[in-house]
């Protein structure tokens, strides 16, 4: 049992350590909830981007890319492991 | 859209960083000053505007302008802030070579707060008041005067 | 008024505003519950509303005096509860049955004593 | 016919409730000290203030979220947190300084003591924000606010020289003495745009729609409203800029007190001209302490998500009742210690610019993001005047905190 918000923003890296970004949203497929119900809601792709100086000050939009959750190796405290396929 | 977040984090340390580093700019300033002529400039010329206002009331005053409540309390509201500068004077020790501006700038303020203390009391008085208006023009003068000099 | 197929759960869930069945706003999506599968398997299974959920999100100090002042109490919303996300966040219940309406229910007590409220 | 009233009474009540206690003091000493060379600040502020106070009149009516639950969803939990407790100490030491100009004022028209004046106006604060419905409050203080006009017959009776009051409209830097009279000039030049895109304008004039229960149809009203309203009220600050340069700066006088500012329409209109300009400032001033004071209720409960708005009785939105009695009787406390209610707003306009960023760039996402704001989206030019301010503001913010050590305050 996590918190999402333990696992916002962590690094994305691949097995051999190779650093993709930050994870700053979990994607969920399916429309957003209107009247259907369900009692829970899988997340299917992470959403990383890469931060450098000029998207922090907000001069450039960052460039989001996207993860299969089946690639997904682990979820640690402090980064979240993804098969290498995944660092092309 | 949370790309803010990335941003607003950034402007929130630079915001963070100037608060901290400029209050301790400010108190450090604040606590080791002795009094230079920097100061006594502006000692200055906070009493030359006292002056010049006090003389300006007194003036409105005199043509029937002004209510006597206004005049009472603006004036000895002005009293109060230059009686202020004379507290901060007589708190802090003057810079070397400063010492006989400073005990002029001291009797500008006093004379002026005085004066300002019975002009608020002289609204029923118009010879006292017109007195105290020429009174408050010389010093003004002087101290205006003296502020030019310590620009220099 | 977005008709795309797939939702971003922190950017269109976390931090929202959530309002109950009479739409009387009820606090904030505060966290939320993740439940963490073999592998890399998620699933959202709730909202967590409360001064204990804030607190867990500021760093260290903050998060210790956040506790002591604004105590630990913290609500979980099922994801079943959920009815229709917007710019806000619609729940089936009443705040009460949820249990969200603690806080609000003691102002209430408080304010009503004064005339005109 | 009640669209065109409801328009009507919306830009007088904007004007009226453009300007408070520290925009009064900095712009009459902006004139004393430096004569009409600062006037196109006004025209930057103004524009600047017009632009984003429409971006969140346009969001409020289109999505109905005010300012911070878009600062919470925008710049994130801590962040957003941070700007609520700056937001917030600002609020309180401008509603803290207002409180004391009202009691100022009152005390130059009875003279009773002081700290009475701030218990009685207190009190009296309390009893119209709890009794009297939003637009009543709203449209009482803006209306009778506009008895500030007198300082605008004051500014043209003074006859200005016209000419050179236009050149200062055109962003200019006049030659001064010496290095350290420059800093001074981008000290006041600073405050006097923090202190007219004071952020609360924003909080109070979004949540305000949202009061009024506003809707898309009200997009145009909304543009209307705070153009011409805030471009009437701006001519305010003209004036008392004029004022500064016609009158206290031949006279050697810097204005540090709300009655130095009535000596302008004594001098012109007599003891008539002091009653206008008294009960102009009182109602002025009043305006601003109710609007810091429902602004920081207003920012807290929508951060944490709690009922909020005078539409709802306080029995219906009782933590939001509760936080603004309280914000009220903080700010009667903090200025019952007898601090210069005129040092105080200083202060906070100073701080208040390092906010704004924070405060504003969220709006500015939200209203050029189309997924929420579909049609109503910001056009090219909105965002690209949007980022141009931002940009302004972060550099204001950078050098407000040193100019005000260096200077001294703007003292020299």
């Amino acid at each position: 049992m996590k918190r999402l918000s333990e696992i916002l923003y962590l690094k994305v890296v691949t097995e051999d350590g190779k650093f993709l970004g930050h994870a700053i949203d979990f994607r969920s497929a399916g429309e957003p909830e209107h009247g259907d119900s369900r009692d829970e809601r899988a997340v299917d792709e992470i959403v990383y981007a890469r931060f450098g100086m000029l998207e922090r000050l907000g001069l450039r939009k960052a460039e989001e890319k996207t993860i299969p959750m089946n690639s997904v190796r682990a979820i640690e405290e402090d980064r979240i492991v993804v098969a290498d396929a995944e660092a092309g | 859209m949370r790309r803010a977040t990335q941003h607003g984090r950034w402007l929130q340390s630079a915001v963070a960083l100037l608060i901290i580093g400029g209050l301790g700019f400010w108190f450090t300033a604040e606590v080791n000053k002795p009094l230079g002529a920097e100061d006594l400039k502006i000692a200055v010329s906070e009493l030359r505007s006292h002056a010049a206002e006090g003389r300006l009331i007194a003036e409105q005053a005199l043509s029937a302008r002004l209510t006597a409540t206004f005049f009472q309390t603006q004036t000895s509201m002005l009293r109060d802030k230059a009686g202020a500068v004379v507290k901060d004077l007589n708190s802090t020790a003057p810079r070397a070579g400063l010492e006989e501006e400073l005990s002029r700038v001291k009797a500008f303020a006093e004379r002026i707060s005085a004066d300002l203390a019975s002009l608020s009391s002289s609204f029923d008085d118009r010879q006292e008041m017109s007195r105290l208006q020429e009174d408050l023009d010389t010093v003004f003068r002087q101290a205006l005067e003296m502020e030019e000099s310590l620009k220099h | 008024m977005n008709q795309q197929e797939y939702l971003d759960i922190a950017r269109q869930v976390l931090d929202r505003q959530l309002i109950d069945s009479n739409n009387i706003p009820c606090g904030k999506a505060d966290d939320l519950e993740v439940e963490c599968g073999p592998g890399g398997r998620l699933k959202m299974t709730a909202i967590l509303v409360g001064p204990d959920a804030r607190a867990r999100r500021l760093p260290g100090l903050l998060r210790t005096l956040a506790r002591r002042f604004l105590g630990d109490k913290v609500v979980r919303v099922p994801w079943g509860e959920v009815s229709v996300i917007t710019s806000q966040i619609k729940l089936k219940s009443r705040a009460s049955e949820l249990g969200l309406d603690g806080a609000e229910r003691r102002a209430a007590r408080l304010i009503r004593q004064i005339p005109g409220a | 016919m009640k669209k065109a009233l409801e328009i009507f009474l919306g830009i007088l009540t904007a004007m009226g409730g453009f300007v408070e206690i520290g925009e009064l003091v900095f712009s009459i000493n902006a004139g004393a000290k430096f004569g009409y060379s600062l006037l196109w600040v006004v025209a930057l502020g103004t524009i600047g203030i017009i632009i984003y106070g429409e971006m969140a009149g346009r969001i409020a009516a289109v999505t109905g979220q005010p300012v911070f639950y878009l600062i919470r969803e925008r710049a994130g939990f801590v962040v957003g947190l941070g700007t609520l407790v700056a937001a917030n100490l600002v609020n309180l030491l401008t509603c803290a300084a207002e409180i004391g100009g009202v009691a100022i004022l009152l005390k130059l028209a009875l003279n009773w003591p002081y700290r009475v004046f701030i218990l009685l106006g207190l009190i009296f604060f309390l009893l119209v924000m709890w009794f009297l419905p939003f637009q009543w409050i709203e449209r009482t203080f803006g209306l009778l606010g506009l008895l500030m006009v007198v300082f605008m017959l004051t500014a043209i009776l003074l006859k200005p020289d016209w000419p050179q009051a236009a050149a200062g409209f055109i962003p200019n830097v006049p030659a001064l003495e010496s290095p350290k009279e420059y800093l001074v000039y981008a000290y006041f030049a600073v405050a006097l745009m923090s202190s007219i895109m004071l952020p609360y304008e924003t909080y109070f004039y979004a949540s305000g729609g949202i009061e009024d229960h506003w809707t898309p149809s009200d997009v145009p009203l909304n543009r209307i409203i705070v153009t011409v309203g805030f471009v009437l009220g701006s001519l305010l600050a003209v004036a008392l800029i004029i004022m500064g340069a016609r009158l206290f700066l031949p006279n050697h006088i810097e204005p540090q007190l709300p009655g130095s500012a009535a000596l302008g329409p004594v001098i012109v209109f007599g003891k008539w001209g002091l009653a206008l300009a008294l009960l102009g400032m009182f109602f002025a001033f009043g305006g601003a302490a109710i609007e810091t004071c429902l602004s920081a209720a207003y920012n807290l409960a929508q951060f944490v998500g709690w009922p909020w708005g005078k539409f709802r009785k306080p029995g219906g939105a009782p933590r939001f009742a509760l936080a603004w009695i309280t914000m009220l009787i903080l700010a009667g406390l903090l200025i019952t210690t007898g601090v210069d209610p005129v040092s105080v707003v200083e202060y906070s306009i100073i701080f208040s610019v390092i906010i704004l960023p924070l405060t504003y760039l969220p709006i500015l996402l939200v209203a050029a993001d189309r997924t929420c704001m579909g049609a109503f989206a910001n056009r090219w030019w909105a965002n690209t005047l949007g980022w141009f301010y931002l940009i302004i503001l972060t550099i204001a913010g950078l050098c407000a905190i040193p100019l005000l050590i260096i200077t001294h305050g703007g003292k020299g």
